[in-house]
């Protein structure tokens, strides 16, 4: 028998046991479920799957009486597009700071410190100051995101700009290249696929901010039904949703994922099989 | 449920459920408590919805609402709910604010913010009622009610319902003007203090302690005692003036044999039955509900809607065991 | 006038004296491999010459000019790892000079101006024996072709020097070979100026037509870093076949050890 | 004349140019302020240095009449201490799990897909159910905290042990550990100091959680009182709230920061002077 | 009984076969050196001597019995990098296998047994020349010191076999001497039995009792991967100096050429 620490088990095995907690907590839910529901009819804590089957069917088919639109898609394309706009541009922003700061030492000196202490504030705690500069429409939410993601996406390009070897930036002024040439065809190509995977771990603060800004003040969007149904205790809506977000938050993932891959192969060299 | 020995009770911040603060802080809920020898734990909530929330799903076992949200929230919802303190109603503390309109025919077509589906939504629909408008003719935009000043401050938003302290701050803005008010429509939004019917029942206590800590406290508001007035304010996050601003647009009911008068006139049914109706054409009282009669609500003066599932019932007897202590 | 003068060169770290009291001249077509102990200053030594280094004290004299404080495109350099751009194809990496040259906005060549520049980087692929890896990238290719990348790329704008630091450090025994055939027709054909660090003796000598050795001539046991090292043994090799082992000697012995005065070579 | 990506001036120049920022906004703030409260005295938008000081020095030092407290003092030790115990909880349940998972194929298999699942659910989305889960009381904050940065901790202590060279494990066997052993002497020792740094990455969100849950439902804390004062719009609270969050949460990334280099000296071998 | 035998030994990864019809017996106290083209499969066949990487097909027997699965302390092993744990200093990596051995639950000893630990670990380290650098972390010692780490610390629990690949690839040539010394020295005073993979012919010949040389004898253009590497020459250093010459060049011709048949050695 080996040691516990070399035992891999084959490929079936391994994807039987990666299957498993996922059967054993929706096993776990549907009984619990049932069983509150078998005693307490009302209940809505704990919605059974029928419930929520329903429930996901009527918002996702039937218009809502004030707005005429149909809920579910409605609020998933407000979210997407606030989500969509906000992140576009602090990745863009993230992309210009990122290379002037880690191309050029004298713009550094000055921007490092400043961004540093920004990335430092908690968005959270400037939401009333951002809803007075922006009001209650869009500008507020996608301000909530630029905000709370641009520092760090600017702080982990202009590091991953710092880490290129020097050797790059002397060969490249060996081939006559100027300051600019530097920036964009040493740094710029090489800080693109970071900024797609470090975007990728920004998107879960995205999400956050999004849903924090839609929870407070808004006519749509995923957060909004979340935070406004939560009166109604609704979980046969909550729940739904955020298995729906957790969904939406997957594919995104992926698919940058899988498009730096084709775009980018070089950078994905040292990667595990498994990433 | 059975006897326990004790209780949490959720509050918010509203001009009307300040003397809860002063209660709780100064000792005197738990003299009242320690006197039925039980204990009560007032728990403040930052936001209004969550402190309901925190009630309808038995976290808490009581909590300040309005009369409308006690209905569409927790009895809405199969929580058996008795109304033991009857605070005040509003008469002025709620309000409709625009900026840069002479009348409140101009909020037409404006995006409204306020809490969808509060008791501000119902005192919107009274407002747009009386200038033969419908919820239609505006687009509303659910506010959390502490942020809704912010956003008002800036100048692409308009239109606004809330209620004090949130109210004095926005209507004194530049170019705002509040041109609907509860004033118009007295005794409709009421203050109360509301309990698990269940946990009542199996102890009668929690209510008498209630009761007590909240008349000796109003004695302190009717005698305008600057200190106790000065901790509520504190407590509100503003002054003893600006308190006191709210206060005159609050009709308080100090005196307990007024509370319970009201609570037993029949006018405090009507007033249900007309919440009840526009709760139900607002689709407050459930997706499924047949019509705006599917919750009994019971008052001393007779039942509406369903008898076989009454959920909210105002009891004054508490109030009354008050007054009899006195 | 010579290509390369240096007179009383020093180069300190704060107190530490890395290089003192170095003297040289090198001619135009030169081909000088420097040896020396780990940590004597040979890589600061190449870095003074590529201008990313500044000198401490001391002249350093390129074409009779001062040497430039940063690098250009006179001086070719070829490292022993990261000398390819990892984010272009073979192609790409040796396009890049004609590139910078004719595009100074984008950086970039499209059309015609881009086939010309391609035919002259695959002409030069071919010299190194990468033609049937043009569309590949550096991290498809093995060490050794990497390295012969590097090289074809450095060569791209001609520079009158070719500087290498340990380039075939990280290689097999059995591809170094083809590399020191390749680096010699390069530099004959070329007509190149070449300063080449190495940790092998064999291959400094069999390459260079001069041998420097670095080390450190005086020693003061209670501070280590209070002198640096020079140049030792400055061989010709044609002339000085047998003092490759006097050469060997001072290598093994490493910098730790002190030293007989030798301070005229 | 040097090329700019190769100009760097001297230490002198690069202190003055890392100030430089800070004074410019200070200095424009406080003319904005001066003359936006010239113009209205009354004004509530911009305080002046002087009214936010005056705030802050009555925040500071005058007991709070309702509980006899210091206000800011009580909202810091409050807002600290549920940051503390979230963030002692999430570490050690990291660094357990991490190191299970990282170190047990068998363990990983169906633990690792799960953990993946749920470090995407958004945990702001599932407020308002911690909150019914939870209650309002210290639990649901410090719940959130947990749950917000828990699964990000994880999948980082894992991912760190699956880079541990495998020459390491396969030394400590052929030097006679067991499982046992090469998880708590090569593995766990590694981990501890990753464990660290990986914090200091998450304490920024969970600052966010944790003023997210106190402006919700709260009696004090940082967060409750930045959200109790924005209904009067009082920014001279505000600003001078989130300037202290904003240097308390750098304190703690310094401190964080300084204890692993003296207890881990050789993790961080290889960073930059600059980190 | 030989000590490690092997009797038509395959591995294939999927479809590539790296080694096949490996057959040899090593009697205990031999110093077996290999050498062969990169990629050839060398590191490939130490992995199945240390138990992780599983045969794909024949026979590998340890002692007699067939070799275990995973790594154990019979058989000590040195690799080129990563050998020693950066986390401990100089002295907690050798007393690393006592503590193991003698603290189940924690991995460390404390008291008197610590002591006792520690002596004999100074012990070892003054064999190997560390005893200056008792309280140093790795990352503190140069590259030959830490090799010499991993030489001590491989050796404290008196392994019956010791496994390196290729040991001193990344050191410096001075330095290497002295590491040859070394392993010379520990190899005959502790009665060990050496697999060494390196790529220097020159140490290969001068450290081993027996060189093996890794080559494809079989080459199939078509399909490059259809054939692995196996041990083409088998040479008794002593008995056979001369051959040196032809294992030289097999490796200067790399594994991309083909190869006379030279099935039986
Ligand atoms: N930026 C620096 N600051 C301080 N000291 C430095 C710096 N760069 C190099 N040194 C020191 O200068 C000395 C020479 O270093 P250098 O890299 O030139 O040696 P080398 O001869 O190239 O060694 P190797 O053969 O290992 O490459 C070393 O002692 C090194 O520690
Ligand atoms: N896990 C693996 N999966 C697939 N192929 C592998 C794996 N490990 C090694 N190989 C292949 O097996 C062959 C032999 O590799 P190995 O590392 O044993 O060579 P080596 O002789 O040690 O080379 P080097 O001298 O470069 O260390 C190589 O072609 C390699 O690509
Ligand atoms: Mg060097
Ligand atoms: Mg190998």
């Amino acid at each position: 028998m080996k040691r516990l620490i070399n035992l891999r088990g084959g490929r079936g095995l391994r994807i039987a046991l990666a299957l498993l907690p996922f059967i054993v907590l929706a096993t776990a839910y549907i009984a619990i479920a049932n069983q509150k529901t078998e005693f307490n009819p009302n209940q809505r804590l704990f919605p059974t799957a029928e419930q929520m089957s329903q429930t996901m069917t009527r918002m996702a088919t039937q218009a809502d009486m004030r707005s005429g639109e149909i809920a579910l898609w409605a609020d998933t394309r407000a979210s997407l597009q606030r989500l969509g706009i906000g992140v576009a541009i602090s990745a863009t922003a993230a992309l210009i700071f990122g290379l002037v700061s880690g191309g050029i030492p004298l713009f550094r000196a000055p921007f490092s410190p400043l961004i540093t202490v920004v990335s430092l504030i908690p968005p959270m705690a400037i939401l009333p100051i951002l809803f007075i500069v922006f009001g209650t429409g869009e500008m507020a939410k996608i301000a909530l995101i630029v905000i709370g993601i641009t520092p760090f996406l600017i702080r982990d390009l202009q590091g991953e700009a710092l880490r290129l070897p020097e050797e790059q930036r002397i060969k490249a002024q060996t081939l006559g290249a100027n300051s600019w040439q530097v920036l964009i065809r040493v740094l710029l190509p090489q800080l693109t696929p970071r900024l797609i995977s470090t975007t990728r771990l920004a998107l879960g603060s995205a999400w956050l901010f999004l849903i924090a800004a839609e929870a407070i003040a808004a006519q749509s969007g995923l957060g909004y039904r979340i935070f406004l149904v939560r009166r109604y205790l609704s979980m046969d809506v909550i729940l739904p949703y955020v298995a729906w977000i957790t969904l939406l938050a997957f594919i995104i993932d992926r698919a940058l994922y899988l498009i730096s891959r084709k775009w980018f192969g070089w950078y994905h060299v040292d990667e595990q099989a498994s990433a | 449920q059975h006897a326990r020995d004790d209780f949490r009770i959720a509050w918010s911040i509203y001009v009307g459920w300040m003397p809860w603060a002063y209660a709780d802080s100064q000792g005197v809920v738990d003299k009242w408590a320690d006197k039925y020898g039980i204990d009560i734990d007032l728990v403040q909530v930052n936001d209004y919805v969550e402190s309901i929330n925190q009630y309808t799903s038995g976290n808490v076992d009581g909590v300040t609402a309005t009369n409308m949200d006690a209905l569409t929230l927790p009895a809405a919802s199969g929580v058996d709910t008795t109304v033991i303190i009857l605070g005040d109603y509003s008469n002025g503390n709620d309000g409709v604010v625009l900026k840069n309109a002479r009348s409140l025919k101009d909020i037409r077509g404006r995006q409204v913010n306020l809490v969808q589906y509060s008791v501000s939504d119902y005192l919107l629909s009274r407002a747009l009622e009386s200038v033969g408008l419908s919820q239609r003719d505006v687009s509303p935009v659910n506010t959390a009610d502490a942020d809704i000043v912010g956003a008002f401050a800036n100048p692409d938003v308009t239109a606004a319902v809330t209620w004090n302290p949130q109210l004095s701050v926005i209507s004194n803005m530049p170019e705002a003007n509040m041109i609907f008010s509860s004033k118009q429509i007295p005794r409709e939004i009421l203050d109360l203090t509301i309990v698990n019917t269940d946990v009542l029942k199996a102890n009668p206590d929690l209510g008498k302690a209630l009761a007590g800590a909240w008349y000796e406290t109003m004695a302190k508001m009717a005698a305008d005692d600057p200190k106790a007035l000065s901790i509520m304010a504190e407590a509100a996050g503003t002054d003893l003036a600006g308190y006191r601003k709210q206060l005159a647009a609050t009709h308080l009911y100090s005196d307990p044999a007024n509370a319970a008068a009201l609570m037993t006139d029949p006018e405090l049914l009507d007033t249900m039955k007309k919440v009840a109706r526009f709760s139900f054409e607002q689709g407050l009282l459930g997706p499924s509900a047949p019509g705006p009669d599917v919750i009994g609500i019971r008052t001393p003066a007779g039942v509406y809607g369903n008898r076989g599932n009454i959920k909210l019932r105002f009891d004054p007897r508490f109030t009354t065991h008050v007054e009899q202590a006195k | 006038m010579s290509l390369v003068y240096a007179k009383n060169l020093e180069k300190h770290y704060g107190t530490d004296v890395v290089l003192e009291r170095l003297n040289f001249t090198v001619e135009a077509g030169e081909f000088v491999t420097v040896v020396g102990a780990s940590g004597c200053g040979k890589t600061t030594f190449l870095k003074m010459l590529l201008g990313t280094e500044a000198l401490s004290a001391g002249e350093l004299a390129l074409n009779g000019a001062s040497i430039p404080g940063e690098p250009g495109p006179d001086r070719g350099v070829v490292f022993q790892k990261y000398s390819v751009f990892p984010h272009l194809s073979v192609l790409g990496n040796v396009m890049m000079a004609e590139e910078l040259a004719r595009a100074p906005v984008l950086g970039k060549l499209f059309g015609k101006r881009r086939r010309r520049a391609r035919e002259a980087a695959v002409a030069r692929l071919g010299e190194v024996g990468l033609d049937d890896a043009l569309d590949k990238y550096p991290h498809e290719l093995s060490g050794g072709m990497q390295q012969r990348l590097a090289i074809a790329q450095a060569l791209m704008m001609r520079p009158r020097i070719l500087l290498l630091d340990e380039p075939f450090g990280a290689l097999d025994p059995g591809i170094r070979g083809d590399m020191h055939e390749l680096i010699t027709r390069l530099w004959k054909e070329l007509g190149l100026t070449v300063f080449m660090i190495t940790h092998d003796l064999e291959e400094a000598f069999s390459l260079g037509t001069r041998v420097w050795v670095f080390d450190k001539v005086r020693h003061d046991p209670q501070a280590p870093n209070a002198y640096g090292a020079t140049i030792t043994y400055d061989l010709d090799v044609d002339r000085n076949r047998d003092m490759k082992a006097a050469a060997a000697a001072t290598l093994a012995r490493g910098a730790s050890a002190t030293h007989p005065a030798t301070e005229e070579v």
